[in-house]
């Protein structure tokens, strides 16, 4: 039973997890493979291929030239033959090399073809920043992927939905995003959010792409985010708590498809609502989140709704330039003194 | 030696290029209805955009028949003659230019995305759209240790575009079994090749990567047949990729409604009188290869099977229009690793 | 004096609007020129370069390759090197192809050089369907191209604006994206909206970009669209004032920036907020413009706001298909019709 | 006659290039503060990536040293050496790299987005991103009758990208005053030329544009002198575009923090030895063109170049974290035409 109860303990980082549940699937399914940009002998910048070329070989693990446009194309390609490709665009900032390959080829052949051609592929790609890579190299870009029909988008806080999301982007027969949060990766050389690094069983297992996870429940406020911003979230609501405030965390876990119902349902019990999301304010997740509500029924909100958002501009370079744009618990907090104060009595 | 066709071969790209001509003509006529006094795209049995391929027939039969179902054409915004020589159902491809839920894809797709997967073919209205699939699907083949070749057709104007360069180079660098065809018709919409392109002909951008590189002239059927075939059976060859450039002629506008003020005077009519149809008919007769009759009987065929497929359009009921909000994702789950 | 009143009925469609303003910036600027696809000889596909090869030559008016990451990326080098380059891409779809060069470096490079590179450029582009033009080539994608930084975004719904904008963005100092919506040129052969063709003065004249107009005054409901929704939202109107009800019709003209406060200004008449977007329902401008409204102040709405946009699939090709996603009067009505269903009262 | 640079120039590449390697010695070391014992970007004086050019700096000056203030370079994401060769103020360029208000950018760009509009140097993150912006740059003198090249640096990765097809495509067809140089050191983070280009070499690509392409083997600062020469007349002299590879070697890893284990053993010992700033410096010597004293004092000029903007950088304040909300777009109206 000692081997059961540190199985029980294993706790994972998002690049292992994410690096499991591709040498899972790998093994049991022959038409998984994976290419990308270093994603052999180097394992992936961020950790998440890790050991797949030493267990698969260069025939399953294939490091590409720097030609995004043919290597996602050709997993379309793949994909509409019988494989199942994985492929990794290195950091999301790149999708405006080859987006057509993804928005208008593995996004609507499905449709296209009403259901003749399948293409079931996981691009994963890194987002995010925080850590001083400059406005090409620290974007979410969620609401870019989340706007265009067709694919699946994840984005997990922690190891064991990252693993579970995997598995079950593996085995869908749609195509899927998978944005991983470079904070989130356990990568020692980006910094470590700890709360992401948790138990992740061995055996595979699947988390059903689209559905949202309570995070932590509470009765005054609902915080939805997704990635990092889900930490975040639970760092304020841990201080919040000791001024007496409930906050309850939607974690998203996938943005398309929303789970509208979790987000709703949520503020249904709390009465207020706040977005913290690490894309860019306009146009993207946090007005998408605040009208789910307000189409819904405006008479919930207690209060306006606020977002806690990267502003609309450029990631910018110096520490203390992107800190000031990032969101972080000190932001929530504000944001929800502000909230108070503008609710009406 | 050049690879010579077979009679039967030769009787079979005739029939392909006249029922593909056949095929555009009443397109092009049946396009038109509703869409007069005013030309008005959105009008008509056959709405949007329509780039019909006239005069371009011997690119596609002079490929296309070197392959089976099990191989893969990726095809242009242009692509009836090259669909009609891949063995596409027609009725069913006529059935989705009409948009009716008979259609390859019920509709959804339209004239420029009709995918046949009983085939092996796809088509797309981006420029250089189709050529990392056709990289994909010829990887998917090597790995998987299944037979067939990939065919990724363009457009002269296409050769400009990255994806051409990123495509070429990965198919070469791996090695894979697919056949870059472009279909140069001197033309991108209004501009010319010479205006875009910085050589004279793209088969010398091979070299680029270390493939070989073909240049067919004059739009000449047999001449197509013998370097496509080469080029075909080297990569089944597990040879690698090749690149074939082919001078055809595009005898309608770019698109339906195109009044091509563009074109220098005189040409059109040059490519006219140069319609590689008659051309090839003539061929057929003075080798012998077959006769008159024999060539009627084809023509005769051509022409019934293009109206079966335009009457088997016209006459489908149009798609549920709420059905434009299914499909967008497979819905069931897949069959596990051995489906 | 009869030169005069012929003047003042001076009628231009869209695209000559467009080509009015080219030529006459183009006159007294020599920095500005044109670069695209089929721009030359055939005058644009849509009509809006017309005559200018004529006028101006091969030099400034520049036929392309279908090259467009070049040709973009080039616009960007030569406006940063004091020219004023105006770009075609001629459907919004093939962004995927070139937008690195759009959204990383038009965008950015003022923001990443504090203002030592300029980039004054216009990138004109096509919009919207209705004609069957497949899932490929009738995208709107406001959404898209609004969300990210760095580059101001205008939509006309008339050739007044479209030239005052045009003007205006000739002469900025930044990027501005000219989203025409196909279905407003004019050209015959795609169908043709009346009420964008519209009186036009010939002299140059500048339309503040990030203004909104108010095309129609209300006080029951609010609806803010943008290029062809507005002339949906006015013919709603008509209708929907034979039934007693008083409509208000906000015409954003411009995504980036946003009229917040004229949108603000409106629902706090009104009390009732619709949005008409052709582009994608989720995650873009839709959830904007709601969100902007709750997040101000959620009980100025006396019923759920409501959104008339393009569902989240890709464009059917199929006539009814595309007809039944597509906004029009029909489904604005029926929208109001359930918004006072759902009306508290 | 290969040209051959003077002594002047010599000794002006010479001094370029050890400023260049001292300032990434400086800058690699004080990159590690803050950042041992656990090595994580985000901390110390200079967070972020780090891409450093060491050894690559035969391919900085044995261009540059052709180029004027007026002329154009667009850079890559390892774009010291190529600033520095460019003359970009060093301090201002220092403060950038360690976001200070007295940056370049005043700490918005960073080290992939230097800018110094005095000297038309830009770079990027991207990989194959300036070389549009550098066909523009040339297409914009040409239109305006100005003179000036525009020179796009890449790393031999950026060459199977879309961007380099394209572009070099445009530059030909207009015949544009740019040279493409390729910095090739042979490996694209951990993926090795030879598995990802179709070619041994990319100066062959030149040929699919009508161009001349030229490859200098061996990082020889003399050779690229005049390769680059001859390139760089040529556009001036309005013949079009030219494309030259260079043999180079990158010392460093990747970025900073590389552990470098896909590079063959004994590979990186092999470059080291070959260092081509000490080859330099016995060529000078060999030849009699400046005695050890005159290379001492240049060396001790560079050092205290580099110290001085380094030191500049450090005492630097921070920007306002608010003015982040600032500067996307440029406030003011433009002057009108004749601005
Ligand atoms: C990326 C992209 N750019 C532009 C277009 C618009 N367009 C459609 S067909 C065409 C011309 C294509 O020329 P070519 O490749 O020679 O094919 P052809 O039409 O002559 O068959 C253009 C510019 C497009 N569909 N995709
Ligand atoms: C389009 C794009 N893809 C991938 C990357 C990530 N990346 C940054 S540098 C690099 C390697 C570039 O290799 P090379 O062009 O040879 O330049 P080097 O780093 O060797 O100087 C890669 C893949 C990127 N920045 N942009
Ligand atoms: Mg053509
Ligand atoms: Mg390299």
């Amino acid at each position: 039973m000692t081997t059961e109860v540190k199985e029980n303990e294993r706790k994972l980082t998002i690049a292992r997890a994410m690096a499991e549940a591709l040498s899972q699937e790998m093994r049991i399914d022959p038409r998984v493979f994976v290419m990308g940009e270093d994603i052999g002998a180097l394992g992936g910048v961020y950790g998440n291929t890790r050991g797949l070329l030493e267990e698969f070989g260069a025939e399953r693990v294939r490091d590409t030239p720097i030609s995004e446009t043919a290597f996602v194309g050709a997993a379309v390609g793949a994909a509409q033959d019988g494989m199942r490709p994985v492929v990794e665009l290195m950091f999301v900032d790149f999708f405006g090399v080859c987006f057509d390959a993804i928005y208008n080829l593995m996004a609507k052949n499905t449709y296209f073809s009403n259901g003749s051609f399948r293409v079931p592929m996981v691009l994963m790609t890194s987002t995010g920043g925080g850590y001083s890579d400059g406005g090409q190299h620290s974007q979410c870009l969620y609401g870019t992927f989340a706007h265009l029909p067709g694919m699946k988008v994840v984005a997990p806080s922690n190891a064991y939905d990252a693993k579970g999301l995997m598995t079950a982007a593996l085995r869908e027969d749609n195509p899927v995003v998978f944005m991983y949060h470079k904070g989130l990766q356990g990568m020692g050389w980006l910094g470590t959010e700890r709360g992401a690094t948790v138990h992740v069983p061995s055996d595979p297992y699947e988390v059903e792409i689209g559905k949202a996870a309570i995070a932590r429940e509470g009765s005054d406020l609902t915080i939805v985010s997704v990635g990092i911003g889900v930490h975040h979230a639970l760092r304020a609501a841990e201080q919040l708590e000791g001024e007496g405030i409930s906050v309850e965390v939607v974690d998203l876990r996938s943005l398309v498809p929303l789970d509208r119902e979790a987000i709703r349902t949520s503020v249904a019990k709390t009465g207020r609502l706040m977005v913290v999301d690490e894309d860019y304010h306009s146009f993207g997740m946090s007005g998408e989140i605040i009208a789910t509500v307000a189409e819904h029924d405006p008479a919930m909100l207690k209060a306006p709704p606020a977002r806690v958002a990267f502003p609309d501009v450029p990631i910018p370079f110096a520490r203390v330039m992107e800190r000031y744009c990032l969101p972080d618990a000190d932001k929530i907090v504000t944001a929800w003194r502000t909230m108070q104060l503008r609710e009406r009595t | 030696m050049t690879m010579q066709p077979t009679t039967a071969q030769k009787l079979w790209m005739y029939e392909k290029m006249v029922t593909s001509r056949r095929f555009e003509e009443a397109i092009a006529r049946i396009y038109l209805e509703g869409k007069q006094p005013v030309f008005n795209m959105a009008n008509g049995p056959i709405p949007g955009e329509m780039h019909l391929s006239d005069g371009q027939e011997p690119c596609a039969v002079g490929v296309c028949v070197h392959l089976s179902a099990e191989d893969v054409v990726t095809a242009t915004h242009r692509p009836h003659h090259q669909a009609i020589a891949k063995d596409v159902d027609l009725k069913r491809m006529a059935a989705e230019i009409f948009g009716k839920q008979t259609g390859l894809s019920g509709g959804r797709g339209g004239h420029m995305h009709l995918f046949d997967p009983a085939v092996n073919f796809a088509c797309s209205g981006i420029v250089g759209q189709g050529l990392g699939p056709a990289v994909g699907a010829a990887l998917s083949r090597k790995m998987q240790g299944k037979p067939g070749v990939a065919v990724a057709y363009i457009g002269e104007g296409a050769a400009n575009q990255g994806a051409f360069h990123e495509a070429l180079n990965l198919a070469s660098v791996w090695k894979l079994p697919v056949v870059f065809v472009i279909e140069d018709n001197a033309w991108g919409i209004s501009v010319s090749k010479m205006t875009s392109t910085a050589v004279p002909h793209n088969h010398v951008r091979a070299d680029a990567y270390a493939m070989p590189g073909h240049r067919v002239e004059n739009n000449d059927t047999l001449a197509i047949f013998a370097v496509a075939g080469e080029a075909i059976e080297r990569a089944r060859a597990g040879d690698g990729p090749s690149l074939i450039e082919i001078e055809t002629s595009r005898l309608a506008g770019h698109f339906m409604g195109d009044a091509e003020g563009y074109r220098p005077n005189g040409e059109k009519d040059a490519l006219v009188a140069k319609d590689p149809i008659p051309a090839f008919r003539r061929h057929i007769l003075e080798t012998g290869e077959a006769g008159e009759d024999e060539l009627l009987a084809i023509e005769k065929a051509a022409s019934k099977a293009v109206d079966e497929a335009i009457a088997f359009a016209r006459h489908s009921p149009d798609p549920e229009p709420a059905d434009a909000l299914t499909g967008v994702f497979i819905e069931a789950k897949p069959q596990g690793a051995d489906a």
